[in-house]
């Protein structure tokens, strides 16, 4: 019987009138270093902001007032609008420790059949576009069943869907580009996210700028305020945990690639906006560009730890450099080069300041 | 000093390279201030459509183009020729052409032909039975692409049904077209492959010397540099010239992309001084800064220039 | 063992290349009672009771719950047939906060149209209820319930994953080893919780190395070895070293056991 | 308390964010003696064996092995100068082998010039000590000494990591909480083993919340409670009841041993 | 005193005369499918091996004799060469959960100041030949270091450095190619690599082959027999632990950064030996290649499982595909298209045989 059970019962004996107060260290007084290192801590997002705005700074100064006029300031904007959204689509993906590198490809591919469906086949705009979006969403959920069902490595399957997707582009196209001018006559509508707003000093914001920032937003909240939100998280953090959990890891996959192709249909529906006409070509490094602005945004891609807010400011940290340099006379090699380096500084930075506050 | 611009389609490709550095020259002795931009692949539109927008912030008075996408990158151009920028195409004409100011071209369409003819009137008899092997640059075709292989079949004597793209023909002389990315490497793989299918051939097409130089490598690895197969090429680069000297290459056609330049910088300056702005060729649309077939093994009936003035004209 | 199990395997066979961790293994839990399962390392417990539910597919054999057959394909199935585990290895998400690991995959949204149709998450509700569970447990050392997992001692995660399960069983709690890496105190309240949990009449499967643990709560010992059970003994008609004696193989059970 | 303390530390402090994990934590470790460390769960406890062996860098504060100051920048140097440590997340690389990861970071290469020059691995050698060292322990069930890690119970990832640490310590032994998910017998091996490594004249310092465990083999007791050391008190002077009382705050431990 | 200590005690008591056999489990006797399944299941490398050779039976169905003659063969096996040598340092890098994009770069960079010292500057060919496989070894170290030292992710860091060092071989190049006569004349030792030992039935081997092979024993060697090797596994597989267990990760991350771009300037020397020329164009795929052949040849993006001799196969296995799809008279839009089938069914078939094995 229980002859055995004393030795617990018997140190168990001293938890007798244990305290039951909530543990609490007393906090020193900050120092405004200090606090600002917290602050940092707890909203790591803040980083890539501040690096933007050094970069801003710096660029007013070394660019001259033409960097820093409302008009240039809405143009970088307007320049990082496709990026961002497919920077928006790929963060989805790497959040679940994925990576698509077709986003560029489905953009192109939904873009190519908007235009070909209204201009050369004749079918209303109204439709086509719709076809064209669908034309996204159907190439995403393709990439996410052979992710989850399947369960390939989403690094292979995009790869492979990559070419496949752009194959299609060229098959479709016959690598003609729809022309701006048919597409006007056809279906302006395909045209109506180039549209802009005017805003004081001379800032234009387009449509495709606001339809992204839209899109942001959505997204934003869908992660963070939201149960699939909260379930794409846990899916990227340790997948094997989230099935254990209890969450239908197969589903968030699925789910997510073919949000993600729906976005890039969507930034094709821009992207014919911000160049009028819808071209082929291009596009090949969009890929690359979407998954830096998420990096440097400060996304892992080991998934679970990132933002949506994090990869625009990514987006327009490269753009901004982009500019900055153009603006300020350097030589499209030298361009490369510099941004290339300011890219590795952007990220030192967040280390540093990340390691600092932690 | 006002403010021009020079957007080429890459960084790598030499003769982009060469237009930088013709422009920038002229702009250093016109007293102008240069911005250069170039997109980070063939076909990269999306980068040239930032970099107008960058001129036109950055209050630009003109600037030259080689376009990446001729039709696709006209909506842009309008909108800087709004906001009063001479633009000035050069190398590709824009679809439609008039979308530019002015356009300095080389005609890629008719290079191609000038080494079809040459090959055929090379070959002679032999032509109606060759074998030919096209090394082309990307599976998208892009418009040089095109122009250039479809001009050399034109002038070979093939119908080359729709013009606008190459792969739709049926002359059983065609032995295949293999991508290159117009590179040593991929010249060598393609030619490789090519040679597997058609161990017979003895036309070389190659859409510019550098895949020129690849493919040669697997005609030599095969036992074929013995001049069995003739090798055609185009852009008329200095090294390209002088394989063209060292037998690698029997022809290729020689394109200015040095002068295009230094005439863009001159246009827009004048532009920028006086207003007016420069006028195409007469009887053509554009402005035509030529291209020059090159060979020592002169072809009747084809004009053509030896190496020796061919390296004096040479761009690098 | 008049009543009829309400969690029953017989003949579960998995094994992992050349490694068998299930050999045949039967189970039964009867309804309302706490049932440990005790072993040595690597006997194949946890196998057992992942095959339980739902986490590892068996390579042959049969699962009844509640006399009704049953396959579940994955851990969801388990648990929407209420069965709630806490895992050896917890099933947590680092990088999530307390509140969201416990809520993961029932989420609370809040009421009316923003939860119904923007399906916007209750976040203070959550949070509140996550403080409530991990307080009933004990854990006061945690000091922000919105810290994430990834920063907790070992121990509290394993206090979080014990409040999780505890809080949404309906049917069967199966608990592996929640209580190795708990304090003196904590563990208390587990096994308090446990009792609880009991008292509601939901029946506990209890995975321990605790002996003195497992003879104070147990109602039935269910003893595995070597990949499958060899036995199960009545805690009060036996001493802990005659269950560590059968479980290491040192003696061998009765007849009677063995038939159980 | 006449000899000098073999490591010691002397006010540290470590947060995280803020979290305050350590408070002006002060520890002493005897020569030859087998120091317990208890403590509720998030006490600070592990976070104090880590700034003493390199794995965390305590934002301030002063440790000193054998009397000279030392600022360990990593594990590698505090287990150069002898400090071998069992890690409560065990520290294992799931993907290598058993014996890998006994031997990580201190492989044996092979005699002569295969192994001087060539650098080559004995692999024979280690998987032949691995098993030894294995069996030592008692970890029978361990079928395959070239099975990866993490097809490894949870247990039997545990002896794998104690015995790495009991096999190569040379000055202390630090063991956190080295039988939480460990069998009754494995746990029994692992408390002889520590008996063995202090006959060595090896100190250990143990974590654990296995209070019979502590009692049954520590010669002095750490009592850590809110981020700092409460008390040391003698194991022969106190009983279990006492210590877990002054651990959870339940009873105010005396001045003698507030001294301590 | 010790009044408490009886629980424990009592209930080990049981303890005594415990059976101290090893457990053993009969085997049941095994179908042939059964052991080819544990085989597999033992040997994961033999499934991209079973790829391959099912490639090759099937192009040489569908694309006649001409695609199994020994010398097709043999020349399938130059093409994957360089990508074979990159996909090699690759492997290195991904083994620790890393990644370098900057591998074609480094690769043309070298190449470029082989050529370019040589024939431009006449320095002697031996001379710079060190001097280019050094630029090779310090554009890795920068790597390296930069991951190391500065703990930035390994995406960035490459992606930095290969704007950084393309940029670089512009700048060198003046994008000009070194002509292959001019190497020839200048510096034969250059183009060494590209010499061939001829085999029974046609077949042709290159001496860079044979370097490439080399440099893959010996890393398998470093990988599978040496300490260091057993290092990179650890620290891809869960670094925190690695440091722990008390290996020095930071300098296992400088040295298979650097080893890498060394190993890139040697497959530089046989990219000379192939073209004959050092040319600045080109090798833009070579990355996403380079990686496509480590990931279809088993290796983990997530690092620490993986192996190169599977990285071998991987690159054979797309080599074998776009070879035999061209001789099978394929359209080259649709070799893309089935080159990207063909991956995804290739992993897919992997994944398959790994689950049934399991
Ligand atoms: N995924 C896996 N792959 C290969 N072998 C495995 C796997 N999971 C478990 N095993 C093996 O199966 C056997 C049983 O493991 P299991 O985890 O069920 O033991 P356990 O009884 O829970 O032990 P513990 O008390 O240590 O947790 C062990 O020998 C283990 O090595
Ligand atoms: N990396 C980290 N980041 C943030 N907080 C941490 C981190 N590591 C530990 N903590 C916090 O520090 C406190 C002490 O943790 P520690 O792991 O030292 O506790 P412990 O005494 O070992 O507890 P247990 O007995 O449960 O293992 C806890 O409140 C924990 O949440
Ligand atoms: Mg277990
Ligand atoms: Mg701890």
């Amino acid at each position: 019987m229980s002859d055995d059970a004393t030795g617990s019962v018997t140190a168990e004996r001293g938890l007798q009138g244990t305290d039951q107060s909530v543990a609490s260290f007393e906090e020193d007084r900050q120092s405004p270093l200090k606090s600002l290192q917290r602050f940092l801590h707890e909203y790591p997002t803040a980083i890539p902001f501040i690096v933007l705005v050094a970069g801003i700074l710096i660029f007013s100064v070394a660019a001259g007032g033409r960097f820093f006029a409302p008009f240039n300031l809405s143009l970088v904007l307007q320049q990082v609008t496709i990026i961002a959204f497919l920077g928006i689509a790929q963060t989805l993906v790497i959040l679940t420790a994925g990576i698509d590198l077709s986003v560029g490809a489905m953009m192109v591919l939904s873009s190519i059949v908007m235009g070909r469906l209204t201009v050369t086949a004749g079918v209303p705009v109204e439709i086509s576009l719709v076809l064209g979006l669908l034309t996204g969403l159907l190439c995403g959920l393709i990439n996410g069943v052979l992710v989850a069902v399947i369960r390939l490595p989403p690094f292979i399957v995009t790869l492979g869907t990559w070419s496949v997707y752009g194959a299609m582009v060229i098959y479709v196209s016959h690598s003609e580009t729809v022309r701006a001018q048919d597409i006007e006559a056809a279906g302006p509508l395909l045209q109506w996210l180039g549209n802009t707003i005017r805003l004081g000093g001379g800032a234009v914001l387009t449509y495709g700028t606001i339809a992204m920032i839209l899109t942001a937003v959505i997204i934003w909240y869908v992660l963070n305020r939201t149960a699939f939100g909260r379930h794409v998280y846990a899916t990227g953090d340790d997948d094997e945990a989230a099935r254990l959990a209890g969450i239908n890891t197969r589903g968030v996959y699925i789910a997510v690639y073919t949000i993600a192709g729906f976005i890039c249909a969507v930034a094709s529906w821009a992207l014919i906006g911000r160049i009028g006409a819808a071209s082929p070509l291009g596009n090949q490094t969009a890929n690359l560009d979407a998954i830096t602005a998420v990096v440097i945004g400060g996304t892992s891609l080991f998934g679970g730890r990132g933002s949506i807010v994090g990869t625009l400011f990514g987006a327009l940290i490269v753009g901004v450099f982009r500019n900055g340099l153009a603006l300020a006379g350097v030589d499209s090699l030298w361009q490369e080069f510099t941004v290339g380096i300011l890219i590795i500084l952007a990220v030192t930075i967040d280390q540093w300041i990340r390691k600092i506050s932690a | 000093a006002d403010i021009v611009g020079l957007i080429t389609k890459t960084e790598g490709n030499p003769f982009f390279v060469k237009m930088r550095e013709g422009a920038q020259a002229k702009a250093k002795e016109l007293g102008l201030e240069l911005q250069t931009f170039a997109g980070k692949f063939d076909g990269d539109n999306d980068s040239q459509v930032a970099a107008i927008e960058n001129l036109i912030s950055a209050g630009a008075k003109g600037f030259a183009i080689v376009p990446s996408d001729s039709s696709a990158i006209v909506p842009t151009i309008k909108k800087a020729r709004d906001a009063g920028l001479l633009v000035i195409v050069l190398d590709t004409p824009l679809d439609p052409i008039d979308a530019a100011d002015a356009t300095f071209a080389t005609d890629n369409f008719k290079a191609g032909e000038l080494i079809g003819q040459w090959a055929k009137g090379t070959l002679g008899d032999k032509a109606s039975s060759a074998k030919i092997a096209f090394l082309d640059l990307a599976t998208n075709q892009p418009t040089v692409d095109y122009l250039r292989d479809q001009g050399f079949m034109q002038g070979f004597g093939i119908d080359i049904k729709d013009p606008k793209k190459y792969g739709d023909e049926d002359d059983a002389r065609i032995c295949g077209h293999e991508m290159t990315g117009g590179a040593e490497d991929g010249g060598r793989t393609a030619m490789e492959t090519l040679l597997q299918k058609c161990p017979d051939v003895n036309v070389m097409y190659t859409i510019n010397e550098p895949a020129a130089a690849g493919g040669y490598q697997a005609l030599k690895a095969a036992g074929k540099d013995d001049g069995s197969v003739l090798v055609v090429s185009i852009d008329g680069g200095c090294p390209g010239v002088k394989n063209v000297e060292a037998g690698v290459i029997g022809a290729t056609s020689q394109q200015y992309p040095l002068k295009m330049a230094a005439m863009a910088m001159e246009a827009i300056e004048k532009f920028a001084k006086t207003g007016e702005k420069p006028q195409p060729t007469p009887g053509k649309e554009f402005f035509d800064t030529g291209a020059t077939l090159i060979t020592d093994k002169p072809v009747s009936g084809v004009e053509s220039i030896d190496t020796k003035k061919g390296l004096e004209l040479c761009w690098g | 063992m008049s009543t009829k199990p309400i969690l029953q395997a017989k003949g579960l066979n998995k094994r992992y290349g050349r490694v068998v961790a299930l050999d045949n293994a039967d189970f039964d839990l009867l309804p309302g009672e706490i049932l440990a399962v005790i072993g040595d390392n690597g006997a194949g417990k946890s196998t057992l009771v992942k095959a339980l539910c739902g986490a590892v597919i068996p390579d042959s054999g049969a699962i009844e719950l509640n006399g009704q057959p049953v396959h579940f394909r994955s851990p969801i199935e388990a648990r929407m047939a209420g069965i709630e585990t806490v895992y050896q290895n917890l099933a947590l998400s680092p990088a999530l906060s307390i509140a969201d690991n416990m809520f993961l995959g029932r989420e609370i949204r809040k009421p009316g149209f923003v939860g119904q149709w923007l399906r916007r998450l209750d976040r203070s509700a959550m949070q509140r209820i996550a403080r409530e569970k991990l307080s009933e447990l004990g854990l006061m050392t945690i000091q922000n319930i919105n810290q994430s997992v990834e920063t907790l001692s070992g121990g509290q995660r394993q206090g979080v994953a014990v409040a999780r399960a505890a809080a949404f069983g309906s049917r069967v709690v199966i608990m592996d080893e929640p209580t190795a890496a708990l304090g003196v105190k904590e563990s208390r309240r587990v096994l308090e919780l446990m009792l609880d949990v009991k008292r509601r009449g939901l029946p506990i499967v209890l995975i321990s190395h605790n002996m003195p643990h497992v003879f104070e709560v147990a109602d039935r010992v269910h003893i595995h070895r070597l990949g499958r059970r060899l036995a199960v003994i009545d805690p009060k008609q036996y001493t802990m070293s005659d269950a560590v004696a059968f479980m290491t193989g040192a003696k061998l059970p009765p007849e009677a056991a063995l038939a159980a």
